[in-house]
């Protein structure tokens, strides 16, 4: 287990930027220093003038991109923390997202997110903004869970002609590890059945994954088999993977790590309803992070987000109904 | 289009002018006639001359992101006359097709990105372009864009002139100062002497133009295009002007002060470009007028062909909004 | 009918004005010009110095008001168009948002979203932005569909400690008109059964109301009665006001002029699918805006947009269920 | 010539960056120790001088919007030690009672707006603040706030220069040059000579200082408050300094030019300001030497209060992001 999933996000991005000339890397700290995160480490060498470091300018850098976009060419952004996207975000709506259905000409654009929750890091190191990017059209959105989705899904999100925003989970960097990148992978747009099981389907997406498999090793201990479902992709979501497994199970449970109005929890609980409410034996349930910001402490951030003790509660609930 | 050569620069220059008047012209007179203009109609009025000297002096392989008023920029670049017409009645065969409007128009892969409403944010989007130019070795290119002073107050337009001056790039960023932003003046709006002295803090040259005046324009942006062009950074021209019109045509400019309208600033830039081009004798009375004919002519004539055009059909409309269509959702949404 | 939904929004800015010292208005051209769709109209002649032109700076605007409430005061600020809001939404989600839960001092700003779509206003002038605010916390997001809300709701607003979204519906600006402005109403908080029936439930708000209320007209007119609740505010949602009604007709429409993905739409049917499935006589629907940018063509905007026929059609495949 | 600084400011402002140093040291200890900081720790080393001389000079019904080095500053403001400690444990009791950490702390209704993250936002922050004052009639007031050079290029920092300007509010930014932001050189972040050559284009006052030196950065911001006090518009600060720590205590800055370390601007500001109170006769060696003892001690004590006082209790915790409770929802998400 010698590849962490940062590691395979740096592999990622060496094999585009060998592969096609046309792929540069732009971000803050991306250069020479590696980025913060270490996901460009070494490419700055590698790849003279294709690894640059901007300044802290959001909104400049996804225009930069877009244009360069425009031109032919495959950028990708590295924001320093997904949080800070927020000041990118109208280029990413309203102009990256925009651009193919105005004019025709596309925008293959790739913004890569460092997102989500880990200790110590507060309202502002934390987010996870898939439901932003999600919500509006134009964007695809990919959320990897594991190591080897987190190469191919960096690949093919690269690859597509369309505007990719890249949700990477902070909290699975160094601590999800695999053996080896793979060669081929389910395409985006698949979901994935991690886990497969009898009694209730947990549909979820990045970290929470996690979460939700080792819930499901609670409840195998209490007599229920579990599914677990890895969307892979917020947008598209996977509607008839999902469809499938709670015609499996009668029950659903979707858990995401974003606040709980809106968002793909929500996405994902209403086309159930919507499109196989036969299928469900029981209400439908959704387990969120709270509605507030994001807390610094870890006493109050580890009841913040769901985990797999959270997680295992709702089920055992749901498991009830 | 080949660049002009010298003395046929203001005589191009001047026609662009006319047709851009003439088609604003036009389109205010459909849209005030009532149900054939639908949503806001923005016209150039004043700006004329400004836009027009910044077309005219780049070459074809260069960029140019042109903004609300840019018609006659627009034409001198060699943007064709129908993209304007076709977007105003959103006919399906324009390059908008109808998906989007008035002056939010442009051919992208042929050097003209289409403007989003958002002020400030193309400046970085011609940024990329160039920047994608250099990186595939491509050299020589200028690229240029258009602003309100209104929009110099956002910071999409501050990060992209940074960027810029930190890239190293041959931009030429035209501020065209008409002295109000919708209703608000400029004294609302920035508080330095004048934009120009803008450029210090970035490290790029300014250039402070009588935008009034076509053969002063002209000769500000070939000396800035030219340093552009010849790798000393991106470049800062700052034209003095007054809008001629509403913000747009629901508007009467009530705002705008008499003795604003009274002064130098207040003459129209058309009237000026034709004394101008007659005191140097680049062209004669009478060849002047049957420009003004002509372009007449020819807005009448691309707005008729346009509304001749099938507009678009939401049935046949795709509905999709990225080109991987095998990862979009909502077929019957 | 002589007050319309914009002179509604006029004369409640003008009571505040009147009535509490600490309330300014802040937003481009809103000064002597009275603003872009004349909300402000007069004001800064009656309350000079407190109805102030600002630039073209969306993030500072809000960035002045937020520090302006730290000092106690009251700051309305107006959007020029709820689209350019984008670039104001950083300090809208992350410093306004944030304030009382990380300092314990509230935040009392409104934010004026002139927002929704109108005949060739195109991808920039229309859009509906209550998703993006709603699902970060912190924010209470108001859409009043009628002009005795806009008023009310707008007095409540300001009153309120907390930071407001109010989405007004330009829509409605001139189209919607009532003889005189209330003296009481329902509370912000609070949904309203705006038509009672018996044999589906629309839930909507803003100008989809009325497109609902319209499509009830027909369906009525086939036999059909339908019950039609405005939420008023979308965050927070009158949950038990719509449950209660689920619970009388067993049908569920809901209906948003936002983007398909997330949004109220799927929040509301969420809810209603977990906490109400056994209310539910069939499959909850929902009918949303298209999944591309809001086009500027009639033709197109028309198809884009939930209307009356639509919601129509929508209905009859549920009352088909 | 300036009138020189009455002796207690520079001694006071001295006190103020040795405690901050001395905060920041046993900050750094703990982080290294492992397990008794969670997340980042940013510190303040080297740009204690420019920090605490702007913090000084602000009297106490001035508004004070700190930055990620402005520890100094802020003591030399009069927030409570506690507050540091109390933040970066997490404590119940601290102003941000777990909910933010490290050095996103503050007192709002004590002119101490608490910084969020993004770069740039405090600014316009601050200038509401003062709007606020001018509005409800207190007049006298300053407000100021710090920045890194890095956080200049942010699209929020130029909106709020400019708004100042327009506003005309009586506002000190000081931009704080310590020439890295994080990894990036200021030459990959902004091409002018000098960051205060923007003050021109947004019509306010520019001021260049040695950040190094206590006594040139408290005689520069004397100047600076008081023309703002007076009504001279805002003011733009700008310190030429070196970060002397790495940007979090994760980093170990390899990337710092060694030449830049062995410059002047790579000396100690706090070994400058003794030498500097020293050769004035403000302070002499024992007492600065006493002053030190003092610092350390209490930096161990504020950490050794905080670390024993209650942790938050997520049980007791309202998880309710907005005042009025009856519009909360999810109670129980
Ligand atoms: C970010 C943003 N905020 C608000 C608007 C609304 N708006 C459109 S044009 C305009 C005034 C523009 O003034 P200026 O830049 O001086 O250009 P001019 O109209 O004078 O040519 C405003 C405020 C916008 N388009 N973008
Ligand atoms: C808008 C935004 N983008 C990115 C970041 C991440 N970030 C935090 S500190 C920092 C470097 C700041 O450099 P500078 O402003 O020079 O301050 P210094 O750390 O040198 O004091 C960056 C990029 C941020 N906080 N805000
Ligand atoms: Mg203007
Ligand atoms: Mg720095």
């Amino acid at each position: 287990m010698s590849i962490p999933y940062i590691a395979a996000i740096r592999a990622a991005q060496e094999r585009l930027l060998r592969e096609n000339p046309k792929v540069f890397v732009y971000g803050q700290d991306v250069g020479s220093f590696g980025g913060a995160f270490k996901a460009t480490k070494g490419l700055a060498e590698l790849f003279p003038g294709r690894v640059l470091d901007a300044p802290i300018s959001e909104d400049a850098m996804v225009g930069l991109a877009i244009g360069a976009a425009i031109e032919g060419l495959r950028p990708i952004v590295e924001m320093q923390f997904a949080d800070f996207s927020s000041v990118g975000l109208n280029q990413i709506l309203n102009q990256a997202a925009t651009l193919y259905w105005r004019t025709g000409v596309s925008c293959p654009i790739t913004v890569r997110l460092p997102s989500g929750g880990t200790e110590g890091s507060g309202p502002f190191h934390s987010q996870s903004m898939e439901a932003l990017y999600s919500h509006y059209p134009g964007l695809v959105v990919v959320a990897p869970a594991t190591v080897e989705d987190a190469y191919s899904l960096l690949l093919e999100s690269v690859a597509l002609d369309d505007p990719v925003i890249f949700y990477e989970h902070k909290f699975l960097y160094y601590h999800l590890k695999t053996d080896a990148l793979p060669e081929s992978n389910l395409p985006l747009g698949k979901a994935r059945i991690t886990r497969s099981g009898l009694h209730a389907t947990v549909v979820a997406y990045s970290a929470m994954v996690h979460e939700a498999l080792s819930a499901a090793d609670t409840l195998h201990d209490e007599g229920y088999e579990i599914e677990v479902v890895d969307l892979r992709s917020v947008k598209p979501i996977d509607t008839d993977t999902i469809l499938a497994s709670v015609a499996r199970t009668g029950r659903l449970l979707c858990v995401g790590e974003a606040f709980p109005w809106g968002g793909v929890t929500a996405e994902v609980v209403s086309r159930v309803a919507g499109e196989g409410l036969n299928l469900l034996d029981c209400p439908p349930l959704r387990l969120n992070a709270k509605d507030t910001p994001i807390p610094f402490h870890p006493n109050l951030w580890r009841t913040h987000r769901p985990t797999a003790e959270s997680i295992s509660h709702r089920l055992r609930e749901l498991l009830s109904l | 289009m080949p660049p002009a050569p010298e003395p046929e620069r203001p005589r191009a220059a001047y026609r662009a002018m006319l047709l851009a008047r003439a088609l604003d012209d036009h389109v205010a007179r459909l849209y005030r006639a009532g149900g054939q203009i639908v949503g806001g109609v923005y016209l150039s009025r004043g700006q004329e001359a400004f836009s027009a000297a910044l077309g005219i002096t780049l070459q074809p392989n260069d960029i140019y992101g042109p903004l609300i008023r840019d018609t006659a920029g627009r034409l001198a670049f060699g943007q064709p006359v129908l993209d304007f017409s076709r977007t105003y009645v959103g006919s399906s065969l324009g390059p908008m097709r109808g998906r989007d409007g008035n002056v939010h128009h442009g051919r992208p892969k042929e050097g003209i990105p289409a403007m989003i409403s958002h002020l400030g944010s193309l400046v970085s989007v011609v940024c990329g372009m160039l920047f994608a130019r250099r990186f595939q070795g491509i050299t020589g290119c200028v690229g240029a864009t258009c602003i309100g002073e209104g929009g110099t107050s956002t910071g999409a337009f501050h990060e992209a002139l940074n960027l810029a001056a930190v890239e190293r790039l041959p931009l030429v960023v035209a501020v065209a100062n008409n002295q109000y932003a919708y209703s608000t003046h400029q004294s609302r709006q920035f508080h330095c002497r004048n934009l120009a002295d803008r450029a210090v803090g970035y490290g790029m040259s300014g250039h402070e133009v009588n935008a009034v005046s076509l053969m002063d324009s002209l000769e500000t942006f070939q000396r800035a295009v030219d340093a552009a062009r010849a790798g000393e950074g991106p470049q800062l021209v700052v034209g003095a002007l007054l809008r001629l019109a509403g913000h747009g045509e629901h508007d009467d400019a009530s705002y705008v002060d008499p003795v604003l309208r009274a002064s130098p600033l207040g003459r129209d830039c058309l009237t000026v470009a034709r004394e101008e081009l007659l005191a140097a004798g680049l062209a004669g009375e009478s060849e002047l007028d049957g420009w003004t004919q002509a372009a007449r002519a020819e807005a009448e004539q691309v707005f008729l062909q346009a509304q001749r055009e099938p507009a678009p059909d939401p049935r046949s409309e795709t509905w999709q909004a990225i080109s991987s269509q095998h990862l979009c959702e909502f077929p019957h949404s």
